[in-house]
């Protein structure tokens, strides 16, 4: 009991330490790869290769004073960063990040809770996510911020849409909404194979919901400044980066689980060869996550913003039917096949 | 029945309603030849029709017989079976022998009287409208059939009494017998729903059949046959109900001579003729009936005595001659007022036709001091107006002389006669006589009272036909009711009384043959008396009318002002009722119905204005409300 | 140990009187609003509440459509507030009170 | 275990349905609503009606709510005034009204499970997305097809409304 416990706590912390770390470099890796396409050298100061410049970054963001503006509403506006921060960490708790091993008398999957309905559980955070922008826009009392706010939600509403109705074709092929089945049904075959439009809808849908770019209209510098966390500063802005950046992982390691055959290995079974089987697991779903999270960076330095129009037409005129048909010709497949 | 042509009934009425309703409807477009042609034409066939039923009837030999002829139900509610059915016997045939008869020859007679008239169409559609109602009501076998026939008359003769509307004399005489018949028409309608309280059902025949169970003198059998007999007094202008009928003179004359002389008046008689099973059954009404009809009788001659206008003379006649038969039914001798119905409506249609005649040649002109010495101008004319006076007068070998002397022989030998019954009919006979004959010497004898400038002319042929016809009629009609005392053998008796009831004969009443010679002798001789006693005042001696009224000046203004019926009338009833109007008008209508009728709007308005806040428009409000409802509905279902 | 059945009902109740009074209190549309919600949701809970006492699965259905309707009614609703804020320049329910004589 | 859980996420719902109406600012009073249902959904959750709990969080707190959000951000409409008055009769009223609401209900519910019997035995899978789809595409279809329908019609309806120029 005590020992289950135990387990729990140390996966949490795991998966937190974890995403706060990959955070960290995340952040200096955007700056590397946003110096690499353009030709420049990026963060190198600190430490090797600036290596130490996220400890640097931290420390600052810290010590930095913390303004409250002073029309804002103080409760929300104290509390909207960690409602960004809190689904987007929440979330990761279903994705299976290993195989899994024995240990203690007991299998520990490597996952913080593995529950029935995990891909719903899913959806379900991630909707709240919404909450920290849009009630962080509304709170500083700033009419950008406001805007950027309601953007985010527009958005968010919107894309939500794409997104579920892009995935219910690999519960389909599946039958399970538990993502270690989906993981474990990909096994000779990712999912991206099967269903490559839904992969593709999954794939703009996510980078929407995550408020990157092309589709990072609640923030957009050139015409919100900043959007919804104009009037935030130090501590708090920092977690609304931890926010963002978590998603982004989150997302990534979502990708990975749903199209990309998870922690499995090709042509290997893990779970056959013990710890080393599921270090290689983990090993797996690190390299592969790590794949996405370049992608995203990639795609913030390769392309430009959408207008707003551009963004809603995406949303409901091409993703949503594209979506539909999609869903459409998979029940076809699996009825008449 | 097996006799299939009788189930052809319904043709009889159903060509002037094709006339009526040609007429009606696109009369304006005809013209008035066709439209004429139509009327007439439709009494024709009509006439046609039935000329044959009868023959067919009598060719049955079957004394008594009755056809139905269902057309559809008309009305079905709970225990109330309605039809549409005609009942087919030797009464409604005779009737609607007679109706369309007179009425072809009325209308033919129209055809010319009305010529020029504006309202030529409307004339000839109300006409064969008026025709196609009577012959609904003779025909029918049922009381509400025929009371639909009855007031489907009486709408006719107001209409046509206010055919001229544009006078507000006219109006207001329609008025009038639309509002006495109304009375009477109460009374039928009351005796009718008696009649179905009674015995289930409105059909005659199956309400005779149930008379077994109802001895004489039983007191709703008296009621019913009262009321019905109210209804008649109306529609046949009896007393005190008679004020009508010399007002409706107002009307164009073959109207007179059609509805007010010959058939509507008769619906009455023919009323209480169809009902005589019922009345047998209550002898205080057989009283009743004979007196008021013999009273009618006298009184309507006496004033008839004075009148100036030919119309009126004419119009009080009638109401003596309906009077007669009334007496007749009295006494019980039904077939005998329906005989004397018969020959009446023929002398009756004549004299009324044959004095439109004389109107028409003097301008319209009624009033007979300004007539006098047309016997020359107007031959035909007076001729068969001779001829009329005659038969109505009594004078052996007419018509009338047959059926009136039935009449007054009935009333004197009927068990429910007596000697007081014959002798006022006697001498109404003889008032008879000299009223008619005092008409007929002011109008064609003596010097000419017309206007110079006024062109006497005889009538076109149109007219004077129908006027030969009917003289005819008047002279040879009483042959088919020759009583077996002259050698004959009463073939409408025959007939008739198969289809009527008889008064239980008592044995001792029979009289005997040389009684019945006498008073026939006694009836014919007051007849020839006041003929020459009418020839001596308007002929002979000019200057003894005015000695007369002025010895006997009571009496004379007593018959020339129509003994102040109509004065008498109007205050007790007519002013009286103004009195009653205007204080309801002033109190009744002006403060409780106009003030329960404003109270109402003004209830409503201050009510909306209150109750409009609760419809505030505010959703809280109705959310509130919906949430004290649901409040209410649990707290049912805790504090039950 | 599992709460009884009438703990849910009277938590139910709860919300639902709750959600009444709003509507009821508030003047402001979109608030009136919400409580409507609350009263759905208090209604959805004794639906499951009473599908968990008879294991029968038909009571989550019902809170399953209970729960579209919501969301077609918000978006109408919210529609017309939208649409009468346009006009009134205000959301206060007594400003829209065009629903009377 | 259950029960407390079921207090605190009652107590929980309560708490905030009463800031939900009581709040002037309506920002709040949303919050207050979000976290209602988040109690909810636990609620749910006790009841074995895991696919309920979790659809309750997407469409109600992730949609539904975002919607009002949204709505109360685009309008704006700032504080309320000051309602709450123990003198103004009308809230009097309404809370004497619900007290007594309450109070009928309270007694009219006790005692609910000796007309329907004890709860049934769990089975551990009443509320899972599999036993919710088999039954609304069997039994309930007819239904389902129709609340789509139901979602459309407010879909177009919800457009046209806001359309500023319908043309």
């Amino acid at each position: 009991m005590l020992i289950d416990i135990a387990i729990i706590i140390i996966k949490i912390m795991i998966v937190i330490g974890g995403i706060i770390t990959t955070v960290a470099y995340l952040i200096l890796a955007e700056r590397k790869v946003a110096g690499f396409i353009q030709e420049r050298y990026g963060p190198n100061r600190v430490g090797l290769w600036g290596l130490l410049q996220p400890i640097a970054d931290g420390v600052k963001t810290l010590l930095k004073e913390d303004i409250t503006p002073a029309r804002a509403n103080r409760i929300i506006y104290h509390l909207a960063p960690a409602m960004v921060l809190a689904p987007a960490l929440v979330t990761f708790a279903v994705v299976p990040f290993g195989s899994g091993i024995d240990a203690f008398g007991r299998h520990i999957a490597f996952q913080v809770a593995d529950i029935g309905i995990g891909i719903l559980f899913i959806f379900a955070i991630t909707s709240i996510g919404v909450y920290g922008v849009v009630l962080g826009g509304w709170s500083s009392n700033n009419k950008y911020s406001l805007l950027g706010g309601l953007r985010s939600s527009a958005q968010m509403i919107s894309y939500e849409i794409a997104l579920g109705l892009s995935v219910i074709g690999i519960l389909l092929l599946t039958g399970s909404l538990r993502l270690n089945d989906i993981v474990e049904a990909q096994i000779g075959m990712w999912n991206v194979f099967r269903q490559p439009v839904a992969f593709l809808i999954f794939l703009v849908a996510v980078f929407a919901e995550t408020n990157r770019l092309p589709f990072d209209l609640a923030e957009s510098e050139q015409e919100l400044i900043a959007g919804y966390h104009i009037e935030y500063s130090g501590f708090k802005y920092s977690m609304f980066m931890l926010g963002e950046y978590s998603n982004i992982i989150t997302a990534s390691a979502l990708i990975v689980t749903l199209f990309f055959g998870g922690w499995t290995v090709p042509f290997i079974d893990v779970t056959k060869f013990g710890y080393w089987g599921a270090f290689l697991s983990v090993v797996s779903f690190a390299v592969k996550t790590g794949f996405f999270l370049f992608l995203y960076l990639w795609v913030r330095w390769t392309l430009p913003r959408f207008r707003y129009d551009q963004l809603m037409h995406l949303g409901w005129k091409v993703l949503l039917p594209l979506a539909l048909l999609n869903l459409l010709f998979t029940a076809a497949w699996i009825t008449y096949a | 029945m097996v006799n299939s042509t009788l189930i052809l009934v319904w043709l009889i009425p159903l060509f002037p309603l094709i006339g009526f309703l040609l007429n009606g409807i696109f009369g304006k477009r005809l013209g008035d030849k066709a439209v004429g042609i139509i009327g007439s034409g439709a009494m024709l066939f009509s006439f046609v029709v039935s000329g044959y039923l009868l023959l067919n009837y009598l060719a049955l030999n079957q004394v008594g017989a009755e056809f139905h002829s269902t057309l559809f139900s008309w009305i079905s509610v709970a225990d109330l079976q309605l039809s549409v059915s005609f009942q087919v016997d030797s009464l409604s045939l005779m009737m609607a022998v007679m109706v369309t008869g007179v009425a072809f020859l009325i209308h033919v007679y129209s055809i010319g009287y009305m010529h020029g008239d504006g309202g030529f169409a409307r004339f000839f559609s109300y006409m064969n409208l008026f025709s196609f109602m009577m012959l609904v009501l003779v025909l029918s076998d049922n009381y509400i059939l025929m009371f639909l026939g009855w007031e489907g008359v009486g709408l006719c003769s107001y209409l046509l009494i206010g055919f001229w509307y544009e006078d507000d004399k006219n109006a207001s005489a329609g008025n009038k017998a639309f509002i006495v018949n109304r009375i009477g028409d109460f009374g039928f309608l009351l005796g009718a729903l008696l009649l179905f309280v009674t015995f289930g059902s409105f059909q005659y025949s199956e309400i005779f059949s149930q008379l077994d169970r109802f001895s004489v003198g039983d007191g709703t059998i008296t009621a019913i046959t009262l009321l019905l007999f109210v209804g008649a007094m109306g529609k046949s202008a009896q007393l005190p109900l008679y004020v009508w009928l010399p007002d409706a003179m107002a009307g164009p004359t073959p109207v007179s001579a059609l509805i007010h002389a010959a058939t509507m008046v008769t619906a009455g008689v023919y009323m209480v003729a169809r009902s005589s099973f019922l009345y047998v059954l209550a002898p205080t009404s057989m009283t009743v009936i004979a007196v008021v009809g013999v009273a009618t009788a006298l009184f309507a001659a006496l004033i008839a005595l004075t009148q100036n206008d030919i119309k009126k003379v004419l119009a009080y006649s009638t109401i003596s001659q309906l009077g007669y038969m009334f007496l007749a039914l009295g006494v019980g001798a039904f077939s005998a007022g329906m005989f004397h119905l018969l020959t009446h409506a023929f002398f009756k249609g004549l004299m009324f036709l044959a004095a439109g005649s004389v109107m028409h040649a003097l301008a319209n002109e009624q009033d007979m001091r300004f007539m006098g010495g047309l016997r020359k101008k107007i031959p035909k004319t007076f001729i068969t107006f001779l001829i009329g006076a005659l038969a109505i007068s009594g004078i052996p070998g007419l018509s009338g002389f047959f059926s009136k002397d039935e009449l007054l022989w009935q009333a004197y030998s009927s068990p429910a006669g007596g000697f007081w019954f014959w002798l006022v009919g006697a001498v109404t006979a003889g008032l008879t006589a000299f009223y008619i004959f005092r008409l007929i010497f002011l109008t064609f004898y003596g010097e000419a009272r017309w206007k110079p400038e006024t062109h006497a002319h005889e009538s076109p042929n149109k007219m004077t036909l129908p006027l030969i016809i009917l003289a005819f009629l008047s002279v040879v009609g009483g042959y088919i009711g020759v009583p077996a005392l002259l050698g004959g053998d009463n073939r409408i008796h025959y007939y008739l009384e198969a289809n009527l009831a008889k008064l239980p004969v008592d044995a001792a009443a029979h009289q005997s043959h040389s009684l019945e010679f006498i008073l026939m002798g006694i009836s014919v001789l007051i007849a020839i008396a006041a003929i020459y006693l009418a020839y001596v005042f308007y002929v002979k001696r000019r200057e003894l009318p005015e000695l007369a009224a002025a010895k006997f000046k009571r009496a004379y203004n007593l018959s020339f002002n129509k003994f102040y019926v109509d004065e008498l009338y109007d205050y007790l009833f007519v002013k009286r009722l103004i009195t009653i109007s205007k204080w309801l008008w002033n109190k009744f209508d002006v403060r409780v119905l106009d003030g329960m009728a404003n109270g109402a709007g003004k209830l409503i308005t201050v009510t909306g204005w209150y109750v409009r806040t609760v419809q505030s428009g505010l959703v809280s409000g109705y959310a509130l409300s919906l949430f004290i409802g649901s409040l209410l509905m649990i707290g049912y279902y805790f504090f039950r | 140990m599992t709460p009884p059945l009438e703990y849910y009902l009277w938590f139910a109740a709860l919300l639902f009187v709750i959600g009444v009074a709003g509507v009821l209190l508030r003047r402001n549309v979109i608030i009136v609003f919400m409580s409507i919600e609350l009263m759905l949701n208090a209604v959805n809970v004794t639906f499951i509440a009473f599908s968990r006492q008879m294991n029968n699965i038909d009571g989550q259905i019902f809170v399953f459509f209970v729960m579209t309707l919501a969301a077609a009614e918000v978006a109408v609703g919210l529609a017309i507030i939208v649409a009468m804020f346009r006009n009134k320049e205000s959301i206060n329910i007594e400003d829209m009170n065009l629903l009377k004589w | 275990m259950t029960e407390s859980l079921f207090f605190v996420f009652a107590a929980m719902a309560i708490v905030s349905a009463l800031m939900v109406i009581l709040n002037r600012n309506p920002i709040y009073s949303a919050v207050s609503l979000v976290i209602t249902l988040f109690s909810l959904a636990g609620i749910f959750l006790l009841l074995e009606a895991y696919f309920l709990a979790v659809v309750q969080i997407i469409i109600y707190a992730g949609a539904i709510m975002v919607l009002f959000l949204f709505v109360i951000m685009l309008l704006n409409p700032g504080k309320e005034a000051k309602f709450l008055s123990p003198t103004n009769p009308r809230i009097l009223i309404i809370t004497l009204l619900s007290i007594a609401f309450i109070g009928m209900i309270f007694t009219l519910v006790s005692g609910t499970a000796n007309y329907i019997g004890e709860a049934a035995s769990s089975t551990g899978d009443l509320g899972t997305t599999r036993n919710i789809g088999l039954t609304l595409f069997t039994k309930y279809l007819l239904p389902f097809e129709i609340a789509s329908l139901l979602l459309l019609v407010s879909l177009v309806g919800a457009v046209l409304m806001t359309k500023r120029n319908l043309r």
